[in-house]
């Protein structure tokens, strides 16, 4: 019950038989087994995989449908690494007025810095600026959609 | 009634705040920090919102984000719980600025509460009794006649003083002089002042706060005292309702004080007036504007649901009793199981690789924890409350004995182990415990 | 009282009554079949002693393993639970013959009362309502007669018969000639008999029973009633406390009914006279000779420990209260939690991968499960009990539903989900059910 | 955190793949893990060893010394293959009758059928007999002992 999905849960510590983990890891990957747990000498190593993990690790739900929704309103694990998160809770607005023409479309190639999106919090606009350069592989919200801190805005890559 | 209430906190109090909407009826949205994702308060609420990083300064305690998450899940009142921005006037005229209803006081009773010097004054103006002592510099001779009046022992204190120095108690008149002199000293050497005033000086106090009650119909009602004289550096540990100290005619007395002072004031909400308690007599500490950790004992004694009348008149009801439809039944006690080492107070955080709770009669457990959750090292210790309730005081040590038996919290260090050596100490049976008392007790126990 | 109590049962109450000497400070005895080795109650237990194979025949059934149990731990009493050796009035008589004290009723009030016949006789002759009809064969003309006493609909039954072969109704008088000449034309083609009598029919009953509590010195008091109407296959399902269609005076005239007819008795312990219910009229169905599964919704609305005040006047105690001292507050529901397919009640035993008890204000949870552990397949499916109290019914339901969505029992099928829709359903908030109802129900939605 | 311990759990049922579970029970004695998991065409074989399954499949105990005393007293597992349990519960006499000799002693042969002990239980002397023939090794009980049902109370080789 303990340390699953947490391969690397005693990674920070002295004296780790890093060999014998990657050992375990591959015999894990070619046996297919979802965990391992050895004692050795003192020493105990446990490895598992990460699918087992996420169901031992969320919180105890009964197998009601309405018990699972708020589960889906946490930000996915495991986001694309061009995503640009909502670095704030708010609404999401695609273009700086209503009926103009957005800020940035799909395709297109945008520089760091550039604006993006308005989140509205607060009764307040923050314009919410291009962390970095390349091309909008795809935008992942629509005009006015609520947004959470950490939610996907649009990949850039 | 509210159709949405956003609850801004996490933990035990979240899920506290969570049962109560649950059981009016009312949607609930939880707001929770990155760090929370998988916490218990997010999958229990109707809708759950991401509000930032895990440090409390970017999430639980950022203003804009818990507004704005109200804005987009429509929720029309905020439970502040008890941390966090509980206790924050400035919150709470941003909340009402925003349409919203902030489940709690007004916001200058908690700006006039959260400065010491104010609430003092206020309280003493309004008829609550506070620590006796000169109001500034005393004379050796003023020092005597006051020092008569409010009775020995008495503690000179230099007004430029901390830290110890320049403090000297009299406990009797013959000591009084020397105090003086010697504390005038010490002033001057340390500070170059040698300015002193008097207080009374309380030896061995009891921590009794009372409980009240008022909606915004002019109506305030006391729900009685709790005891929470167990603390380790001014952290409440164990909390019990009555306390082992008072009698009723005590209690109706310091209630009825208590009482008549927050109608006068125009309070609104629950709210709790500490004291230290020495000899049959209270001196106030300050006031809490807000829902205490400890708030269980009161309600398994009184049967009162606290959160819900919270609610209740924060959305403009009225309090459905009156003070005489209260009584006071049986006695309960809480202990707060933290997330540490039980006689060092380490903090603990970790993956609880088990856990079960006790049940039965007169149990009630309030946790945000669950086997296989990890605690975060981000936030507060406090991992679960054991409140038991019985018919007297006896068996309710009796059956807190036996639930703290049955409970397990295994992976990280709690402090079950200190509580299962309380409930087993004769002054602790007794009753017999003061605010000094469970520190002495850790290091008489090596600790 | 008792130094050392054995506890002759398993499961959920074996624990509630391991929690009772706890609480009192008796030390406890376990017994347990190999399959029970890692039991909860063998854990909580002071001691443990395993007494025969899984089957409950040759551990929790094997009298000489339960009394040699006591006798090389010392026990002084056997507190039986329920089911198991709880009727048994030869077990209770061996108890005694041992110089051990049964932790119950007296054997001769066992053995009456397990007789279904001399009970009926017996509590007619004290005073408690049976159901009204023909002491035997009638006439026509006699039949005419008593259904125009007892009020229609009435029961035409064959003496001989079974399996609802000659039994008729007539539900006005009109029908009743019709009636009586089909039941005897029938019976006299199925049995060769056509002999038939009379008897009260009731359409659409209530189930409702009342605890009693009595002690060696002549007291005895009610507890009120619980309404156990929600059945399956004459299984309760869902318990309340008190009844949704009884009120203070009817309660009252019961519960004296009841008391007067138990003090004549010198009934010693707990006991519960169940009945029918309709029409405000209450008809003796059997006496239960000991604790109830259901006994918590009567603690939670009294506030007393029905298991201690067992033990106390076992001992020889006087009870500590009247009647009039009891007073009943708020409303109480109890769900059997099963492993069990919900809808087919096909039962499920395993291992419990997942277990979550609920928490908070006004909910106690009894049970013996925890993570892990494995649901053996050789005894009872019930897992839990939920139990919930609140100031009013409304109040407690929606309590229950907020308790029930927090718990969490994996691994293994259970009726949580049947609860988490009977406690949505218009009939059951409206407490419009009968012993029907829900057969009815489960039929109507398909299962 | 199912099975574990339960070697047999699956025993009974009908197609088991017994060579599989020879074949992992061989592969935890090679590999020391303390645990294998399969699942394989819609059938799933775990096994594991039963020092850390009794460990697993206990209840939860807080960690006083008090709440382990109970557990303790509980029959240990896997008892000597020549291990005679007691078939009920009383207090065992090694001796027919208070300062005569005993029934049997270490070294000693008996046949099936003779008596070893007397078990005391509501007042009545139960005589254990001999379930085989063989030889003493080990009188694991002494003269007046309470024993529960299982209690090894001598071991015949």
């Amino acid at each position: 019950m303990s340390g699953k999905g947490e391969k690397k849960s005693s990674g920070g510590k002295p004296g780790i038989d890093v060999n014998a983990i990657r050992e375990l890891s591959d015999l894990l990957n070619e046996t297919g087994l979802t965990e391992i747990e050895i004692e050795k000498e003192g020493a105990r190593i446990r490895v598992s995989r990460a699918a087992v993990a996420s169901v031992a690790a969320a919180a105890p739900v009964a197998s009601t449908p309405a018990a699972a929704a708020p589960a889906a309103a946490a930000p996915a694990s495991g986001p694309h690494p061009g995503a640009v998160p909502s670095p704030m809770v708010g609404t999401v607005y695609l273009a700086p007025e209503p009926g103009k023409p957005p800020f940035v479309k799909a395709g297109q190639t945008v520089r760091e810095g550039d604006t993006l999106f308005i989140v509205e919090a607060m009764k307040t606009m923050n314009p919410i600026a291009a962390p970095r350069g390349g091309t909008v592989q795809e935008i992942c919200v629509t005009d006015g959609q609520p947004v959470e801190f950490g939610t996907t805005l649009l990949i850039i890559v | 009634m509210f159709e949405k209430i956003l609850i801004a906190n996490r933990g035990e109090i979240a899920l506290r705040i969570n049962r109560a909407c649950k059981e009016m009826g009312i949607a609930t949205v939880a707001v929770h920090s990155t760090a929370d994702a998988d916490a218990m308060h997010v999958r229990l609420a109707d809708e759950a919102v991401c509000i930032g990083p895990a440090p409390a300064g970017q999430s639980y305690l950022n203003m804009p984000a818990i507004i704005a998450a109200c804005e987009i899940t429509g929720a029309e009142a905020i439970h502040p719980g008890y941390g966090f921005l509980s206790e924050n006037a400035k919150f709470a005229d941003i909340v009402k600025e925003h349409g919203l209803t902030f489940i709690g006081p007004l916001p200058e009773h908690i700006r006039m509460m959260g400065d010491k010097i104010t609430a003092k004054q206020t309280v003493k103006a309004l008829g609550i009794p506070t620590v006796p002592g000169s109001d500034g510099e005393v004379s050796d001779a003023e020092a005597a006649k006051l020092a008569k009046e409010i009775g020995y022992p008495v503690l000179i204190k230099a007004t430029a003083g901390g830290g110890g120095r320049g403090m000297k108690v009299a406990k009797t008149a013959d000591e009084l002089s020397f105090a003086l002199s010697t504390a005038r000293a010490e002033a001057k050497a340390a500070f170059g002042n040698d300015t002193v005033y008097m207080e009374k000086y309380l030896e061995k106090p009891r921590h009794i706060e009372v409980q009240i009650l008022a909606d915004s119909h002019g109506k305030v009602v006391h729900l009685g005292e709790r005891d929470c004289s167990l603390q380790r550096r001014h952290q409440k540990v164990w909390e019990e309702a009555g306390s082992p100290a008072l009698n009723a005619a005590e209690r109706d007395e310091i209630g009825g004080i208590v009482t008549r002072a927050l109608t006068q004031l125009g309070y609104l909400g629950a709210g709790t007036i500490e004291f230290l308690y020495e000899d049959g007599r209270f001196y106030f500490i300050e006031m809490n504007t807000r829902l205490q950790v400890e708030h269980p004992v009161t309600e398994a004694i009184t049967g009162i649901d606290i959160v819900r009348e919270q609610i209740r008149v924060a959305a403009g009801a009225g309090l459905g009793f009156s003070q005489d439809d209260i009584v006071f039944e049986g006695h309960a006690i809480e202990c707060r199981i933290n997330a540490e080492n039980p006689f060092t107070f380490r903090p603990s955080p970790g993956t609880i690789t088990q856990f079960h709770s006790p049940g039965g009669l007169g149990v009630r457990f309030d946790s945000a924890i669950y086997t296989g959750y990890r605690i975060p090292p981000y936030y507060d210790s406090l991992a679960c409350k054991l409140i038991v309730h019985a018919k007297n005081r006896n068996e309710c040590l009796l059956r807190l004995r036996r639930a703290l038996d049955e409970l397990v919290v295994g992976g990280i260090e709690t402090t079950i182990p200190l509580f299962q050596k309380l409930v087993r100490e004769p002054d602790i049976i007794n009753g017999d415990y003061s605010i000094h008392w469970l520190e002495k007790y850790l290091v008489e126990a090596g600790h």
